[in-house]
């Protein structure tokens, strides 16, 4: 039984990678498991700056998910290499995945730059559904010439393997992924659709934000549909994600064309998920006759 | 923090609203009062935060409001129901500072972890003074659990039914000196009991939470000592550190 | 306790209704209970000519949710008319709303002047999700130029408010309604997000169609962020839909800015769920001190 | 159609996968063997469609196989569980057309519904023959209960572990003559019957389903009666309608 999968030319054991935002720097569950266990992980999105985000509350719950806006609060990238990455090699001994968000195109190279440093880096995912700061506050994402443009500047500036991380939120997520593809990018991944919830008895928005992401098992039907969509038009690996909770979602989203699955909010409902899913992937194989999960990638097309 | 099934021992009505549960299972890592629990109820996406009320070596004893869907649902469990729970969350109230005669203060359903607290400052032959702050009459619960610790119990009713007519603030004359202040309810009951109290204290506070453990950053407030979360850092800060 | 909303100058004795596709020509439910009873309902989306739609599987489960692939079954406007209306005339005695569908601006105006005559219906709902054959497929409600066209050709040929159906599955869903209330439209309601489901025994897509609307509760959240959006940048009444199942999802979507609600998912699995609503709804404004529908229109902006 | 609340009597195999419930409630809706209910579970979206396997005034029994999550899940549900149920749904076969001696074909779990369809054949005079086919002698079930009924039953297993080696049209030759088919199994059993049976035919055809009462048609078929509802105007079909 294989589960192993190679990710832009770096191996991992197997293809579950906790997602950016629900797996901190990792602290909180290496107090709970070994998470050598994992294929690997995507660290807390992180900015130039130090970050405390928006203003609370920054969760509400939905249906089958949840919603957050946390905002991107963070150290700051000089405090995630000063404090957490030496911390973090002394629990986890493979590459991991260095999420970065930012405001300006300068703001994602400054970033990038300084974690291309960085040995433990083995990947950088950088997060385009921040907005623009400079462009009138539509998200880096939503365009396939601005998605494009901090692709190159990202990959001008780093050796590692670059991963953009798409927002959903477009009318044609393929033509961002192929500008993205055009422009460098050696992998893709997918972020949160934009939802809200209001308080019946405040008679207002739940979160003070407003607006939030939602994510957990109700966004897997979109999510695969785009992984989908996305594989058919690119050749670089996509790392899946969006409400995968069970074994059978990990194999699933590899069918419709994901090498590698990131686990974002089952995190939070359940502090072992990542494991308990990396423990049971062999049986759920098992059970659907895989041998090797690279002969299902993309296996439903 | 450890995760768990626990079975419902009870789940009872208090109240109109407040419910008494009590979950068998592992207690093990209940260590501080002021600590809370992460119940996960069927057909909901996140978990439940719960103060712990009291526990023992078998169970754990929790007091719930009926708040919204998922504690409606909650109050409807039989006896024997097997719940995954999240247990040992959070910090707690720290005991070594009270003095000989703490304060404790309070509100609603911010009352059950102050129950803990008064049993385990007693047992260190401390002698708390317990204000307890209710809307009405009916709403009362757990006054005669506190006396039966042997804590001086008083009450407030916001609609004068019971006690001293108004919020705990307008109790704080009746409870004599004390010697340090801890507190558990509404952030609006802790500003204005801040505006009032004359020694050092500690507050618990409730934030919507994603994961209860530290792990999203979901519930953060910002401190004096720079951000904190309110589910792992807290939720019991200290008053000096507080910023309103 | 007032129920009772106006939407583009039809009065409603509530808000309730049943969305288009899970409703048919009403005739399965005023089998099962008086249909009088609902604000109104949009009747199965009908083409100018008869469809039998897509292949099956046209349906899939999903967390909170479902997935249809239907493809517009439907018998064609001219059967409708000779066969639906009359029937429903003897069952329902208020104004109905018809749901037009169609794969070019012809086909949109012909079936609508031809509902235009008939006195029973109250509104056209006119869903520009389809696919614009003449257009490479691309969705009509995709680009605000298209989905303005259609407007304003739908609204030379009727006198009935036009209330135009708009996807979700866009990066920018104010800038389409602003087209359409620019050209005219008396309202707004959207459609499904498009998701899909794979089978883990055949390895392929579950849905013949490959892919599908995603609606039900899941998509509640994504609903009504765009009900709220589209609010705050219109003037005309939006019929917000996406999962509402409870009278307290109909208050939500209405502090959003719905002036109405559709329901669509919980028709299916639960045949008196309208019914449900329309009974639930005085008990649940009491339960917030909501006296009359009208004050909560938009409140929670 | 008939909404309802009905609780489980019994819950358990009859095989490794194959399950026997029998619940109780409402059954005056239940009007024609080879109709089906709608059952909702915990924690799944849409229902899950069930042949009726047979019916008396308090209850309703239906054999269904572990497939997926839903039929594990319900599997798990203990005596005493109420569930939201749709009864009497589809239109059933039709009895008055058998002739003396119907021949009843069903393969895995289509052979529920014909059960029924038996024992109100037996009552009515007839003289059923009983094809079954299963995939392992260990798969069999209800092969007494058939014949309890005083029906000749023949059964054929793929893998020749009992009875007539092959598949059900490998057991046409063993039942001798009839005078009207009545089959219930997968698609692909019924076109392979389809290609063997010498009279009329009535078949029952499963479909992914939406509602299950006719409301949005998400399981049309297209028959030479133009589209049809396998849920409503269904799930039995005349053989001389079916398109293949
Ligand atoms: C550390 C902590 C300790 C708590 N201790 C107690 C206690 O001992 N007794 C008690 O009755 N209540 C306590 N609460 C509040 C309790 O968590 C909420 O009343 C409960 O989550 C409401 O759930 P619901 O499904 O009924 O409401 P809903 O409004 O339907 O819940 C929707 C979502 O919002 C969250 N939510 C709603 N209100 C609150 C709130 N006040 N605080 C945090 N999350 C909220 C829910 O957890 C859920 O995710 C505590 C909260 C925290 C953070
Ligand atoms: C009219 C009719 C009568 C049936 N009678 C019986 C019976 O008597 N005994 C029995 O064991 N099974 C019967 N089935 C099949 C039964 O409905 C499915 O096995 C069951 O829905 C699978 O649910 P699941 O959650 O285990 O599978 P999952 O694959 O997890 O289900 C996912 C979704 O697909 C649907 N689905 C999956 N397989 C089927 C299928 N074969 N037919 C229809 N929907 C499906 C489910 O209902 C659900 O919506 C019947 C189906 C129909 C349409
Ligand atoms: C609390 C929370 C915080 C998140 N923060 C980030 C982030 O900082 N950067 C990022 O790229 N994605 C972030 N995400 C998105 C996740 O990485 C992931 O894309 C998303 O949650 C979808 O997966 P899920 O449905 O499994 O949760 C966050 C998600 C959650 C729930
Ligand atoms: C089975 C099914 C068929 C549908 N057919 C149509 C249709 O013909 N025309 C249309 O405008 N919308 C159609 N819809 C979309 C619904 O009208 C509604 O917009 C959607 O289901 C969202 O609401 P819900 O989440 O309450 O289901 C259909 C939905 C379902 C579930
Ligand atoms: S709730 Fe996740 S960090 Fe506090
Ligand atoms: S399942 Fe809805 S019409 Fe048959």
């Amino acid at each position: 039984m294989n589960t192993k999968v190679t990710l832009c030319g770096v191996e991992l054991d197997n293809p579950i990678i906790p997602a950016s935002g629900t797996f901190g720097y990792g602290r909180e569950f290496a107090e709970l498991y070994d998470i050598n266990c994992l294929g690997t992980f995507s660290f807390k999105g992180t900015t130039r700056e130090p970050r405390y985000g928006n203003p609370t509350p920054r969760i509400a719950e939905t249906a089958s998910g949840m919603l957050n806006a946390v905002g991107l609060q963070n150290p700051g990238v000089e405090a995630v290499i000063g404090a957490e990455l030496p911390y973090l090699k002394t629990v986890f001994h493979k590459p991991v995945m260095a999420n970065v968000s930012g405001f300006s195109v300068e703001e994602y190279t400054e970033t990038c730059a300084l974690l291309d440093k960085e040995e433990q880096v083995g990947w950088l995912e950088v997060n385009i559904s921040c907005p623009n700061v400079h462009g009138g506050g539509l998200s880096f994402g939503a365009d396939p010439a601005l998605a494009a443009e901090v692709t190159a500047a990202v990959k001008a500036v780093t050796k590692k393997p670059v991963i953009m991380k798409l927002t959903p939120n477009v009318t044609d997520i393929v033509s961002v992924a192929k500008a993205c593809a055009d422009a460098g990018a050696d992998g893709l991944s997918i972020n949160t659709l934009m939802g809200m919830r209001i308080g019946l008895k405040t008679k207002k928005p739940i979160l003070a934000n407003t607006t939030g992401g939602l994510s957990g098992p109700a966004v897997f039907p979109v999510a695969l549909r785009m992984v989908w969509q996305v594989y058919e038009a690119v050749d670089i690996p996509i790392v899946g994600m969006g409400g995968v909770t069970t074994p059978e979602d990990v194999i699933e989203m590899m069918l419709a064309g994901a090498t590698a699955v990131g686990v974002g909010a089952a995190n939070l409902t359940d502090p072992f998920a990542s494991k308990k899913l990396v423990e049971g992937l062999p049986a759920a194989m098992g059970k659907f006759g895989i041998s090797d999960l690279n002969d299902i990638i993309g296996g439903a097309h | 923090m450890k995760q768990g099934v626990y079975i419902i021992k009870k789940n009872a009505p208090l109240t109109t609203d407040v419910y008494e549960l009590v979950l068998a299972g592992d207690t093990s890592a209940c260590k501080a009062p002021g600590q809370f629990i992460d119940v996960k109820l069927p057909e909901r996406f996140l978990r439940r935060p719960i103060s712990v009320c009291d526990w023992d070596g078998e169970s754990i004893t929790v007091l719930y409001k009926l708040l919204g869907g998922g504690t409606e649902l909650l109050s409807a469990l039989p006896v024997g129901t097997a719940l995954d729970v999240l247990t040992g969350l959070g910090n707690g109230y720290d005991l070594s500072v009270s003095g000989d005669r703490p304060l404790l203060v309070g509100g609603g359903v911010g009352i059950p972890p102050l129950y803990r607290l008064a049993k385990e400052l007693i047992s260190r032959g401390r002698r708390p003074a317990v204000l307890l702050g209710f809307n009405r009459k009916e709403d009362m619960f757990y006054v005669n659990r506190f006396e039966g610790l042997g804590a001086k119990v008083t009450v407030t009713t916001a609609d004068g039914s019971f006690g001293i007519p108004g919020f705990v603030t307008d109790g704080l004359s009746a409870v004599g000196t004390y010697t340090y202040a801890y507190a558990c309810g509404p952030t609006a009951m802790l500003r204005a009991l801040d505006g009032a109290v004359t020694t050092s204290a500690q507050y618990s506070f409730e934030e919507r939470m994603g994961c209860g453990f530290g792990a999203c950053v979901g519930c953060t407030c910002r401190t004096k000592n720079g951000y904190k979360r309110v589910c792992k850092d807290g939720p019991v800060f200290r008053r000096e550190e507080v910023l309103w």
